[in-house]
């Protein structure tokens, strides 16, 4: 070991990991779980390359699998890492290189060693012929060197503990197979890989099936005991939703995971669910929720104003449509970090006001005197008091209804801005809300493109809200600055277009504070209450459980990993169940 | 004849390039093209209208993704050097004309290039799908066909008769049938697990295809053909037994059909030996490009239903893609496949009707 | 009328499915260009207060009737019905919703099976099935019918002037038409839909530019052949000029396939709307139209009755312009015995 | 009568047409000896074709029969199945159509045609097939049969068709012959050779032949019974002889005695010349594969070259296929021809086709097939009416209907018919149709191609009385295309005769008549007024 350097099994960022040294397997497995038979599933689509890194072409189910990482992680923590293909790590204490000692057994699946040189070579294509983000992720790592066979170090221009946590993700791929092949290009034939997958069959564009390799060097590793318990896993392709929910229910492939809540609560029926050879189930889960929202684009004029942000909030009848839209399966969000612990509840800790002390000026009053709630109605449809209130913030707010439209006091144009969406179901959702509007004087202008233009106007700031959504934060991470800082305006990051002094300070703190994890749940919550009290979106709906529904032949864990289903990861086949199933279609 | 044919293909070429270079600026001066669309899949939105055509994505809620975890900034978006990058690799760095002429010169050497986010090359992509195309297209032309012209007649014949009531009706009533329903209906019925369960899901063939004999290949290749044929001929049928109808009608009581019933000929020989040809002119000259046509049958909602990759899916999804190359050479191929067809139909025509000329009117 | 066309009017008439079709067509046709008498949730008549008031044509705000927002009342909300009710009296019509209307008081979730509040049901998003129905119906006939119109006059006249005059103009009208046809319609439309909230006029404009093709080659050839027969040259000696005799002689000898295909053009027209309504790429967000109901019946398999009830329609309505189609070729046919 | 081969019995035949119910036949009664020849005479519209038709069930889906047997081999045609009297078309009883402009089916070889017959009804080879057509092409008297097989029937000429039509009819060597006016497109000479091959077969073969035709010649010289026509009913059936020389019926006298006689009106040397062609021809080319590649040209008109003076008929006689009606075409710039053609000071070849047009109304055209040339779409009133409304923009339509109505009546048609399409016509009335809408036009120059062939000797008179006397009102010029020889000697000033697309002979009609020159056509004259 270097000077001044740590040298571990386990990678974390802030967490102490939960699993301890020479740990066996992970909590959420069966390590005795019986291995063997397959299974079919279903995908949407199609494929015509097995390329998970191609830049262009459509890759099959299970490219991804193909290679294994140096570390991996487990699916009931969050960023934290346990060896694959590295037995252990090494890194400085000021978080500028990390060296990666490689397991002597590592083998690729054709029982080549894996080498140092491979990490070099994998690094170096992935910069060049990449995808084009990667290199821009990567673009503070300043050399990677092969120390010997076994050991390679990468090093950085800036210490930043995260990059050096990402490297460890790396998906490690052949040097001596893809030396020469284009990495850029799609692959129509199998690529030798570095995990204990491979693809058996397949025919482009209609199915593929994927191998478990019995001789996997690392098969019984900590991190993979227990799991892996198919033989063979083979994807079916459909194109159409409709058909492939008809095609599970004829029992053309074995499990699903619904995410349309009328479906859920209609389409699941039949003989085969009555005789409880199909089973549907809910399970609830912990999972940090996206914010799922229509977003205000406050470079515009009109939002601006906090108060009208504020003010149009009303007009979602979320209970209404929970009711007569989602058959009440949706929780509504109101957090930038829902289902965490950096979730704001309550009044401010000491913490946070510490941490918002010095930007006390800058942000709104209420967020040390309210916690912060959606409006909620009573689910009648009729929002008479939500509009009152609505009514009262747009007046403060300079405007004033004329001749039954809102029109500003002063200027005399009526409120009318345009919301701008892709998918068709959107439309279903913004309708109430334009409706609701309308009582309000306001025009909702519903307008629906392609991706392509969606994408174009997006770049180009052109709309005044869109349908999108904040992704899901796990912690608070340094990604948060690209949604947030107004450094981000030109970019196509930061949707809201927020260029707020406040948001900028805490966004930067918690990007400095990322291995603090008691600094970050205070920042963390802090900047999630000035989020909120600013009303930058109209927040939507989170589902907290699993929908899925599978042919009753499985066996699974008593526990659960808490950030999965764990399906087909930990699941096994029971043998008595499958045999009591009718012949089907699925087997290989 | 032979000065004016040998014209008519010189003219391919202006016209070609006219197309060519028509199509090119119009979709190059829109706005949005492949660098968004490639954003936007990796943003992971790229379904966009397919959601709406194949149901897919329609969830009211953004997907709890298993696998992916919260790191992944590219869902958030992008830096300005990666879009710089990407417009780079797609070209667009280039200013239009020499994009312009560097299609003019590929496309003289019918170098089609690859597709922008498909695997494989443009002309493979084709290939690739026109078993489904061509299984499709066929069996619904000679269904349509075999169908249509007899029934046609027949109603000519008995024309305003019962029998010309009902079936005018059920004929139309199908041409109403929405096809995308009318083939999850079918599916639901006839394939899928509350009913019967009598035919497959998806795809041309069995998975163990290969393992089949001949007939069981044969049979196995039917069996998948029947509810695609089935839902995209159920509405074909009206236009083509209409047409045939009334071209009999306005034959049959022609004077040289009382010549060829006078000299005793059967009603049948009358119709198919005589009036036919007179009759059908319109058909019958488009048949070669019908015929030829079916090669490149596509019908996206049928493909997409039956998870079958023909060319239907793929002209729209490079149309929604802006997978230019493919957008360009398909148009390439096709327009010239169609010109030299629109050739070839009107010789047709003069085989057909020798009074048939294309000179101008003295 | 000349006798010539009260015979072909009699003719016409002899063909009974088509005149009742006709009939039928007309009467739902008029029907739905007074939807809003039939169904908006907008009352026809109000008493209040001593007053008329007769919110289907004007707007009158909550608060003419007591209520306490300034703006447009809506007459759906209990509250606002108590208002009035109190001092006067309402007249909804048959069916108090309109097309966009949501129903808030929905026994379940949307879409609502058929009741009597919504005789079709609702659509995924609480909105009225007959209401939509009847506006969609209107607005597909209306497209349609101006479509086929221009669109097959102008397809007509390009094939005929080809065919009948062949040579040069044959040879540069074709040539113009291969390139016409070769712009990507579906394409322009999704730009045009980035460029304009697309609306009824606009995409009438777009298929129309690109849609008038459809007749040409067929007219082409007919005329093609019709230009030789013997009553063209007879025609010609009487010196009639050629747009006369165009129109008058070849063109009613030679429209076998454009009869034809009249009705299924009209069809067609509204499959093309419905379509890109299916797509997104037709009508503004929230327009009544049979393609988005369509669209609705294959995303909610579990209601049925939103596709069974625009399927209906959609057949009717064909069945009826096709019934009407060939009552119209009958009606010329000289040889037809009524 | 026992042993009568065919007996039609109180036949009435009925056209329903929505409301409108036509009489056509009414009563009509015959009967057909094996062997015999029945000639049916009688007025253009009187129902023969229709009496003649119903035999064989031939007529259109609006046909009525109220009352009537027609009974051929002892069963009635009127009711027995389709297969039966399927049997008999074609084998037993073979029918010459009155229309042989369209009677052939455009888009079949001459040759597919005629053979088809064969190899329906007898059990022969190709060659044996081919050979037996091309035999009977020639015995009708066609030239260059093997061509004549491999073109479609608008390759050929009027008189062409009517033989093939002919060939088709005898070729199967029926029972009985319906021959529906089988000569009126053919000369004379051709004529006598076609009734020489007829009657050859009849006293070969006993068959029973039922001959409609106007041309009372032609019945004298072949009929072995005569039965008279008049408005749907027969009003008189005898031998020849007696129908000839003591009619008893005074429509038969009225027909045997409008024989066309007379001269043409003398006329002034000093007219001006109205048309001058020169050096006209018209070629057609012969197209072979699929590629039509002209391979050689047919000589349609092969550089005549003639002057015609204003009021003046010139007649073009000659033989059938010898290009008169392309030369008319060409004179009237509705076909493509080179040469000179001056109407007055106007060059047809050279003027552009806008100024042609505006000259149509001086010049028209009655055509050889008047059918064909009627728009089957078109009533009759807009077919006569439409020349007028466009050379006369600001005609009121009361005016316009009232001189339809004149110029029907002129031509022998009854107004009240105007309404009707031209498929509810007999042959004689479409030509009379086409007629008046020249005629209306009162056109200075026309053409008119056998403008009375299918018109009964009454009507024929009539509307030769009306051209003359038009003629002579309003100076108007014409050229008069026609095998009757007897009409050209009574209507024409000069006369061309021509043969294989030349002129053979030309000069004054009288000078003709009297002193033929050329051998050809001194055979003409001698065959028809023999
Ligand atoms: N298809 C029809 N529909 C209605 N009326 C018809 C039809 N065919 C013929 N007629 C009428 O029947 C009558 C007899 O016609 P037909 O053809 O038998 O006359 P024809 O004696 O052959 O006369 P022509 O010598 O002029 O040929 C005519 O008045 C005619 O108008
Ligand atoms: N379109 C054509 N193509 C080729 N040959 C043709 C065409 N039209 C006419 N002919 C030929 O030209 C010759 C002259 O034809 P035309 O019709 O002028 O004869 P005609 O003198 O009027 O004879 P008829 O007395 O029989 O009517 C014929 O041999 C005919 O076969
Ligand atoms: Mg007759
Ligand atoms: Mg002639």
């Amino acid at each position: 070991a270097e000077e001044g350097s740590i040298v571990s099994t386990r990678f974390s960022l802030r967490d102490t990991p939960k699993y301890k040294e020479g740990f066996t397997h992970f909590d959420y497995v069966n390590p005795d779980a019986p291995k063997g038979g397959s299974i079919t599933l279903s995908s949407t689509g199609t494929f015509d390359s097995f390329n998970r890194y191609s830049q262009r072409g459509d890759v099959a189910e299970g490219s991804d699998d193909l290679y294994d990482t140096l570390m991996k992680g487990s699916d009931d923590e969050i960023d934290v890492l346990y060896p694959l293909i590295a037995e252990k790590l090494e890194y400085a204490k000021d978080h500028t290189w990390i060296i990666f000692y490689i397991d002597k057994r590592a083998v690729f699946q054709d029982k080549k060693p894996i080498t140092a040189d491979d990490v070099v070579f994998t690094f170096h294509t992935f910069m060049e012929k990449g995808v084009p983000h990667f290199k821009s992720y990567y673009k503070d790592v300043a050399k990677v060197e092969a120390l010997d066979s076994q050991r390679v170090k990468f090093t950085l221009k800036l210490p930043r503990i995260d990059l050096l946590h990402s490297l460890a993700g790396l998906n490690i791929i052949p040097k001596h197979y893809w030396e020469k092949k284009d990495f850029s290009e799609p692959a129509t034939e199998v690529p030798l890989g570095s995990s204990g997958f491979t693809i058996d069959s397949f025919k482009m564009g209609q199915y593929v099936v994927i191998k478990r390799l019995k001789d996997y060097w690392a098969k019984d590793l900590p991190v993979n005991k227990g799991r892996h318990n198919f033989d063979f896993i083979r994807y079916d392709y459909y194109k159409d939703e409709a058909v492939t929910l008809e095609a599970f229910k004829a029992g053309e492939f074995d499990f699903r995971s619904e995410n349309v809540a009328t479906q859920w609560a209609t389409l699941y029926t039949g003989d085969n669910f009555d005789k409880k050879m199909v089973l549907k189930e809910e399970i609830p889960h912990e999972i940090p929720q996206a914010m799922q929202a229509l977003i205000y684009n406050t470079q515009r004029e009109v939002f601006k104003d906090i108060r009208v942000r504020e003010a149009l909030i009303y007009a979602m009848d979320f209970e209404w449509m929970n009711q007569h839209l989602f058959y009440n399966q949706y929780t509504r969000t109101r957090s930038y970090f829902q289902n965490t612990e950096y979730e704001a509840k309550g009044l401010p800790s000491k913490e946070e006001i510490a941490c918002l002390d010095p930007v006390k000026d800058k942000i709104p009053p209420r967020v040390y005197t309210h916690e912060y709630k959606p409006p909620v109605t009573d689910g009648s449809g009729n929002i008479r008091p939500q509009l009152r209130e609505a009514l009262a913030l747009l007046k403060e707010a300079g405007w004033e209804i004329k001749d039954k439209k809102m029109v500003h006091k002063t200027s005399g144009k009526p409120m009318e801005f345009e919301v701008l969406l892709y998918s068709p179901t959107m439309e279903r959702i913004t309708i109430p809300v334009q409706d609701n509007l309308k009582k309000l004087g306001i025009t909702l202008n519903i307008r629906r493109v392609d991706t392509t233009q969606f994408i174009n106007r997006l770049r180009e700031r052109d709309f005044d809200m869109v349908s999108g959504g904040y992704s899901a934060n796990a912690f608070p991470s340094s990604n948060l600055k690209v949604a947030w800082h107004s450094g981000y305006l030109d970019s196509t990051y930061n949707t809201a277009g927020v260029t707020d002094p406040a948001i900028d300070y805490l966004v930067e703190k918690i990007d400095q504070h990322q291995t603090d994890k008691a600094a970050l749940l205070s920042y963390g919550r802090a900047l999630d209450r000035v989020l909120q009290w600013n009303f930058f979106v109209v927040p939507e709906w989170h589902l907290s459980k699993f929908r899925i529904a599978y042919w009753n032949r499985f066996e699974r864990p008593a526990v659960r990993p808490k950030y999965s289903v764990g399906f087909p990861d930990t699941w096994w086949i029971d043998k008595d169940k499958d045999d009591k199933l009718p012949k089907r279609n699925t087997s290989k | 004849m032979t000065a004016y044919i040998l014209r008519r293909l010189l003219l391919v070429i202006p016209t070609l390039w006219a197309i060519v270079t028509i199509n090119f600026f119009i979709i190059q001066v829109a706005p949005g093209g492949p660098v968004d669309q490639f954003i936007a899949k990796l943003q992971g939105i790229d379904s966009g209208v397919m959601e709406q055509v194949s149901g897919e994505g329609k969830a009211e809620i953004t997907k709890t993704d298993i696998k992916e975890k919260s790191t992944y900034r590219g869902a958030q978006g992008l830096d300005p050097e990666v879009i710089a990058e990407i417009e780079k690799r797609f070209g667009f760095d280039k200013p239009i004309h020499v994009r312009y002429f560097k299609m003019l010169k590929d496309f003289l050497l019918f170098d089609f290039g690859n597709s922008l986010f498909r695997g494989g090359s443009v002309i493979g992509l084709i290939v690739e799908r026109i078993p489904v195309s061509v299984s499709l297209g066929l069996w619904s032309s000679i269904i349509i066909y075999l169908v249509s012209i007899p029934l046609g007649i027949k109603k000519a014949l008995k024309h305003s008769s019962r029998f010309d009531i009902w079936t005018s009706t059920v004929i139309i009533v199908c041409n109403a049938i929405p096809v995308f329903l009318f083939a999850i209906l079918l599916i639901i019925l006839f394939a899928g697990g509350t009913y019967f369960n009598w035919f497959p899901l998806r795809g041309l063939v069995s998975v163990n295809f290969h393992e089949l004999s001949l007939i069981g290949k044969v049979l196995d290749y039917f069996h998948h053909m029947a509810l695609p044929t089935l839902a995209l001929v159920i509405g074909g049928f009206a236009t083509l037994t209409f047409l045939t109808k009334n071209s009999f009608l306005d034959e049959i009581s022609k004077q040289y059909v009382t010549t060829a019933r006078a000299k005793g000929l059967t009603e049948n020989r009358i119709l198919y030996g005589h009036v036919f040809r007179n009759a059908m002119i319109l058909v019958i000259a488009s048949f070669p490009s019908a015929f030829i046509g079916l090669f490149f049958t596509g019908s996206m909602l049928i493909e997409v239903i039956f998870s079958l990759d023909g060319m239907g899916l793929l002209g729209f999804q490079a149309t929604l893609q802006r997978d230019f190359p493919l957008m360009f050479s398909t148009l390439y191929i096709f327009t010239l496949m169609g010109l030299i067809l629109s050739i070839i139909s009107d010789i047709t025509y003069t085989i057909v009707d020798p009074r048939i000329d294309f000179e101008k009117n003295s | 009328m000349k006798k010539i066309h009260e015979e072909q009017w009699n003719r016409f008439k002899a063909n009974k499915r088509a005149y009742y079709s006709l009939y039928l067509f007309s009467f739902l046709f008029l029907i739905s260009l007074f939807s809003e008498l039939i169904a908006n949730e907008k009352p026809l008549l109000i008493y209040f207060d001593g007053g008329f008031y007769c919110p289907f044509i004007k707007e009158y705000a909550e608060t003419s009737f007591g209520g306490e927002f300034e703006t447009t009342a809506d007459y759906a909300d209990p509250y606002v019905i108590e208002l009035i009710n109190a001092k006067g009296w309402i007249i909804t019509p048959i069916i108090p919703f309109s097309y966009h209307t949501i129903n808030y008081n929905l026994e379940g979730p949307a879409p609502a099976p058929p009741s009597r509040a919504n005789w079709l049901g609702t659509d995924d998003r609480g909105r009225d099935v007959v209401a939509r129905l009847l506006y969609g119906f209107r607005i597909s006939v209306l497209f349609g019918l101006t479509l086929t119109l221009f669109s097959s006059a102008i397809g007509i006249t390009a094939g005929a002037v080809q065919g009948y005059y062949g040579g040069t103009v044959d040879i540069l009208g074709q040539r113009f038409i291969e390139i016409w046809s070769s712009l990507p319609t579906l394409f322009l439309l999704i730009i045009l839909s980035s460029v304009v909230q697309p609306n009824f006029w606009w995409l009438l404009g777009i298929t129309l530019l690109f849609g008038w093709m459809s007749l040409v080659s067929v007219v082409r050839a007919e005329f093609l052949r019709g230009r030789n027969f013997e009553y063209v040259t007879a025609a010609k000696a009487l010196g009639l000029s050629d747009g006369r005799i165009i129109f008058r002689h070849v063109l009613p000898n030679a429209m076998v396939a454009s009869i034809t295909f009249m009705p299924f053009i009209l069809g067609g027209s509204i499959t093309t709307l419905t379509s890109l309504d299916f797509l997104g790429f037709g009508l503004p967000v929230g327009s009544p139209s049979l393609g988005e109901l369509l669209a609705q019946g294959k995303a909610n398999m579990q209601a049925p009755w939103l596709g069974i009830s625009s399927f209906v329609v959609l057949s009717v309505m064909f069945s009826l312009l096709v019934f009407i189609g060939e009552g119209v070729r009958d009606a010329f046919d000289p040889r037809k015995v009524y | 009568m026992k042993d009568a081969l065919l007996t039609i019995e109180n036949l009435s035949v009925s056209f329903q047409m929505g409301k409108r119910t036509t009489r056509a036949v009414e009563n009509v009664s015959l009967f057909l000896q094996k062997g015999e020849t029945l000639g049916i005479v009688g007025e253009s519209g009187s129902g023969k074709t229709v009496t003649a038709m119903s035999i064989l069930r031939l007529l259109p889906g609006s046909a009525v029969y109220p009352s009537g047997a027609i009974c051929f081999n002892g069963k009635n045609c009127l009711t027995i199945p389709d297969d039966d009297i399927r049997e008999i078309r074609g084998n037993r009883i073979s029918v010459i159509f009155q229309q042989p402009m369209t009677s052939l089916n455009p888009l079949h070889r001459i040759g597919k045609q005629v053979k088809e017959i064969l190899f329906l009804h007898q059990d022969i080879s190709h060659a044996e097939a081919d050979k037996k057509a091309l035999s009977w092409l020639e015995r009708v008297g066609l030239k260059n049969p093997a061509t004549k097989l491999s073109s479609f029937p608008h390759q050929l000429s009027g008189g062409e068709r009517q033989r093939v039509m002919i060939a088709m009819a005898l070729i199967n060597e029926p029972d009985i012959l319906i021959a529906d006016e089988p000569t009126t497109a053919l000369d004379v000479t051709v004529q006598a050779q076609i009734l020489d091959l007829i009657r050859d077969l009849q006293k070969e073969l006993g068959m029973a032949i039922l001959f409609i035709t106007h041309d009372l010649g032609i019945i004298k010289r072949i009929a072995d019974r005569v039965a008279v026509m008049k408005d749907g009913q027969i009003v008189e059936t005898n031998v020849p002889d007696i129908i000839f020389n003591s009619p008893s019926h005074p429509y038969t006298k009225h027909l045997i005695n409008s024989e066309p006689k007379g001269k043409p009106d003398p006329v002034d040397d000093r007219d001006e010349t109205l048309i001058d062609v020169s050096h006209l021809k018209v070629f057609f080319p012969i197209q072979k594969g699929i590629l039509r590649r002209t391979v050689d040209y047919v000589r349609a008109v092969n550089d005549i070259s003639f002057t015609l003076k204003k009021g003046r008929t010139l007649g073009i006689v000659g033989e059938s296929g010898s290009g008169k009606t392309t030369a008319g075409f060409a004179i009237l710039k509705l076909n493509r021809s080179t040469g000179k053609i001056l109407l007055g000071k106007n060059s047809l070849n050279d003027l552009d086709k806008n100024k042609i047009r505006e000259l149509r109304k001086r010049m028209q055209i009655i055509f050889q097939d008047p059918f064909g040339s009627l728009n089957p779409r078109m009533s009759v009133a807009e077919i006569i009416g439409e020349g007028l409304s466009i050379h006369n923009p600001g005609i009121t339509p009361k005016d316009e209907e009232e001189k339809i109505i004149v110029v029907m009546e002129k031509v022998g048609l009854d107004p009240e018919t105007r309404d009707r399409y031209p498929n509810e016509f007999s042959g004689g009335q479409h030509q009379r149709i086409a007629i008046a809408r020249a005629l209306i036009l009162k056109p200075e120059f026309m053409v008119l191609d056998e403008p009375t062939s299918s018109l009964d000797r009454s009507v024929q008179f009539q509307v030769l009385e009306l051209l003359k006397s038009l003629q002579k009102e309003f100076h108007l010029t014409y050229i008069f295309i026609s095998h009757d020889l007897k009409v050209v000697k009574s209507l024409c000033h000069d006369i061309i005769v021509m043969k294989d697309g030349v002129i053979v002979e030309s000069g004054p009609s009288e000078k003709i008549f009297s002193h033929p020159e050329q051998e050809y056509t001194r055979q003409l004259i001698a065959t028809a007024f023999h």
